[in-house]
């Protein structure tokens, strides 16, 4: 199973300020292992972050997002204390959630 | 080859001076290095280090928890401040992940062979050493750098790494010295530490483990020695041999004082 | 919504049931249905504005790349993107020279700021572009990021 | 070893026991660590750095900074070695020289494929053409090298004379010996002598 996303959600004035780091190879499926076989693509192609059960971030990834992807970005309408959830998919089905809690300005 | 005028064969005016826009690359480079600080994926690896070091594994079903680090057991904070030093139940001076390997030993029940498998990332394998030295660095983040040279065997190491820190060998005559003896210099836009001045080794040494971007995985100073001796045109430096060691300790005395920064984020 | 669909739900979301359907096609796996296939295989700019919907952009100064001109090293070059338009609904990020053009594409809510971070791989020294979806239309900034070649020629 | 453990057995008593190798054993114990330290790995490379010729002995025990003697007998044996291309011809092609310099492969232990050349790897540590923003620093900067030093028989030997071997001129220089150690081949040698003084080199521009 995948490892845990390291989620950092601040108040920044009146808006959350999210910074996430998610462990995943991003294989491209364009590598070679030492032994010369392709390394298949294995990568992220969904992410959707939720706050209070509203979607407050979606995206859809490629392959040449880096490796251990970040992604930083801030919205309205939250308060210290409440919850920020992430969720990713990947091309092989697999899915991770993970979730921080809003700290003070 | 990403020089286009090259690969069209077409002739190029050139600047009439390279120096502006040397600054400029310069600056640029700064900028890059800046803007990746904001998230260092290390974190990633500590919290995978803490939980394989809380995990209990091995023929004994134990975990790492009770490892002495040099601090006695089960203390890791401030323990990589001090490491490596003079360990008496082993007779030697151990890094951190020579110490991890008597652990794994010792608490875990593995055979040497086993706990120094692999002990280096690849493509679709991760390493635990590298983890678990990520968790035990960031254990001593803050803390100022006081690794001991005391000891006869400590003072041994430093010697002998001096020692080899001049050796120059190999098809293109390369020694540590080749690279590190002079202050302000660079391989391509790399800048290369003079390891023997307190306040470059300082930057240095307090830095690793560290996320390596073009390696996409945590690197350790094991590693780093290796890749070294890699690029020095050597062969294989064995994992936590005494080379290795005996160069952590020598580049230590300069370093100490120095406060720990790992895992730290470079090229 | 057919009848066969509505008995499946109807009769609960255990797995097995939930595993059928997806098998039967009734219901895709969300990593396969959100996921802009066509968009993600483009290989070029117009192309992949068109699979994202768009019948083409204007160069505007509203949206703005914040990223270094130099790279160290192409496997992390950290990106961002604002947009000054108003109601931003999608901001994309593509790099030219990339065996497919498109790295990400970002659906922004109402309250979320037209604003976001992330780090992309860049196979050599390239245009990006940050496409960007606003009140129905498309908008675009370009800039070149150069990358280095390292130590040793790693 | 009896130094070292009598000191060891004061250290329990007197905090700070110097104990301290004579350069001579710590040399030694060096050597001997060296050797133990690539067991696993490509074992005739290992046999080939354990193996330092007469400048590597001689750098390493100064330092890199020999006495005047010391470096008049290095240059002196080294100036020696110097074998010019069967051609006569010393000034090769530029672009290939420029691809030379550019190509940091060869000579590593993942560097297996029997077929290929090794390169250069100016760049690593020299300036050449401004349109290359990545270089180094550790060399002086080769810049406009035909223009400043002027395109003579005696700067063309020179040149390739310096690629073969920089020990003839300047002992223990951190620069390889490109020709006497078989990094490059003579023939390599003269591209790279091209980029430096052919006035078509964008070195030169």
């Amino acid at each position: 199973m995948a490892d845990p996303m390291r989620i950092r959600a601040n108040m920044t004035g009146d808006k959350v300020e999210v910074k996430a780091l998610m462990a995943h190879e991003m294989e491209t499926g364009q590598r070679k292992d030492a032994k010369g076989n392709v390394i298949p693509a294995h990568f992220i192609q969904n992410v959707t972050v939720t706050h209070n059960g509203k979607t407050v971030l979606s995206a859809q990834w490629g392959p040449s997002i880096s490796k251990n992807p970040f992604l930083h970005f801030r919205f309205k309408g939250g308060k210290a204390g409440e919850k920020v959830t992430i969720t990713w998919t990947d091309n092989k089905g697999e899915k991770r959630t993970d979730e921080a809690t809003i700290a003070g300005g | 080859m990403r020089i286009p005028w090259l690969v069209a064969g077409a002739v190029i005016t050139a600047l009439s001076s390279a120096a502006p826009a040397q600054d400029n690359t310069q600056k640029e480079i700064e900028r890059y290095r800046q803007l990746l600080q904001e998230g260092n994926p290390a974190d990633l690896y500590e919290a995978r280090g803490e939980e394989i070091w809380k995990q209990k594994r091995g023929p004994k079903n134990a975990s790492l928890e009770q490892c002495d680090l040099g601090l006695g057991p089960g203390v890791v904070k401030g323990a990589f401040a001090q490491l490596p030093r003079y360990f008496a139940d082993t007779d030697r001076v151990q890094d951190t992940e020579s110490r991890l390997v008597t652990c794994m030993v010792t608490l875990q029940g593995f055979k040497p062979e086993e706990a120094m498998k692999d002990p280096f990332a690849v493509p679709g394998r991760h390493s635990d050493m590298e983890a678990l030295t990520s968790y035990i660095a960031a254990e001593s983040k803050g803390m100022k750098l006081e690794v001991p040279i005391r000891h006869p065997k400590e003072v041994e190491a430093f010697q002998i790494g001096e020692q080899l820190f001049y050796r120059r060998a190999g098809p293109n005559d390369f020694g540590c010295v080749s690279c590190h003896s002079e202050s302000g210099k660079r391989i391509r836009l790399q800048d290369l530490p003079r390891l023997t001045e307190p306040k470059e080794a300082q930057k240095i040494f307090t830095t690793w483990p560290a996320y390596r971007v073009s390696q996409g995985t945590v690197r350790t100073m094991q590693h780093r020695l290796y890749d070294c001796y890699w690029q020095m045109r050597h062969p294989q430096l064995d994992f936590t041999s005494e080379t290795a060691i005996a160069l952590m300790v020598f580049m230590a005395k300069y370093a100490n004082g120095g406060s720990v920064e790992a895992p730290a984020l470079k090229r | 919504m057919d009848a066969t669909r509505r008995e499946l739900l109807k009769a609960g979301s255990g797995a097995s049931i939930l595993a059928l359907a997806v098998a039967a096609g009734w219901i895709k796996p969300a990593h396969a249905a959100d996921w802009n296939k066509a968009a993600f295989d483009s290989k070029a700019f117009a192309d992949t504005v068109k699979a994202l919907g768009g019948g083409g952009s204007t160069e505007s100064a509203q949206v703005r790349i914040n990223a270094p001109d130099i790279a160290e090293n192409g496997a992390v070059v950290p990106i961002s993107v604002e947009s000054g338009l108003p109601r931003t609904q999608t901001i994309a990020i593509m790099v030219e020279k990339n065996p497919t053009m498109l790295s990400a594409s970002f659906d922004i809510p109402e309250n979320t700021d037209a604003f976001v971070t992330t780090r992309v791989k860049m196979a050599e020294t390239s245009k990006v572009y940050a496409l960007v979806k606003a009140d129905g239309k498309y908008f675009h900034a370009v800039k070149e990021i150069k990358v280095t070649i390292g130590g040793c020629g790693g | 070893m009896k130094i070292l453990l009598t000191c060891a057995a004061a250290a329990m008593l007197l905090a700070g026991c110097a104990a301290r190798l004579s350069d001579d054993e710590a040399q030694r114990r060096a050597e001997e660590v060296f050797r133990g330290s690539f067991t696993k790995g490509n074992q005739k490379m290992a046999a080939a750095v354990f193996q330092q010729d007469e400048v590597q002995t001689l750098c390493t025990k100064y330092r890199d900074a020999p006495p005047k003697e010391i470096a008049d007998r290095i240059e002196k044996s080294q100036a020696a070695t110097i074998a010019y291309p069967a051609s006569g011809k010393l000034m090769g092609d530029w672009r290939e020289g420029e691809k030379l310099a550019q190509d940091g492969w060869g000579m590593r232990f993942t560097d297996t494929d029997p077929k290929r050349l090794n390169g250069g790897a100016c760049y690593n540590c020299h300036q050449l053409a401004p349109q290359e923003l990545s270089y180094g620093t550790l060399g002086p900067s080769l810049y406009r090298f035909g223009r400043l030093r002027g395109m003579n028989e005696t700067t063309l030997r020179y040149t390739y004379g310096k690629i073969y071997n920089p020990e003839a001129f300047n002992a223990c220089s951190a620069m390889p010996r490109f020709g006497h150690n078989k990094v490059l081949t003579p023939e390599q040698i003269t591209h790279l002598v091209a980029l430096l003084l052919d006035p078509a080199s964008p070195v030169n521009k």
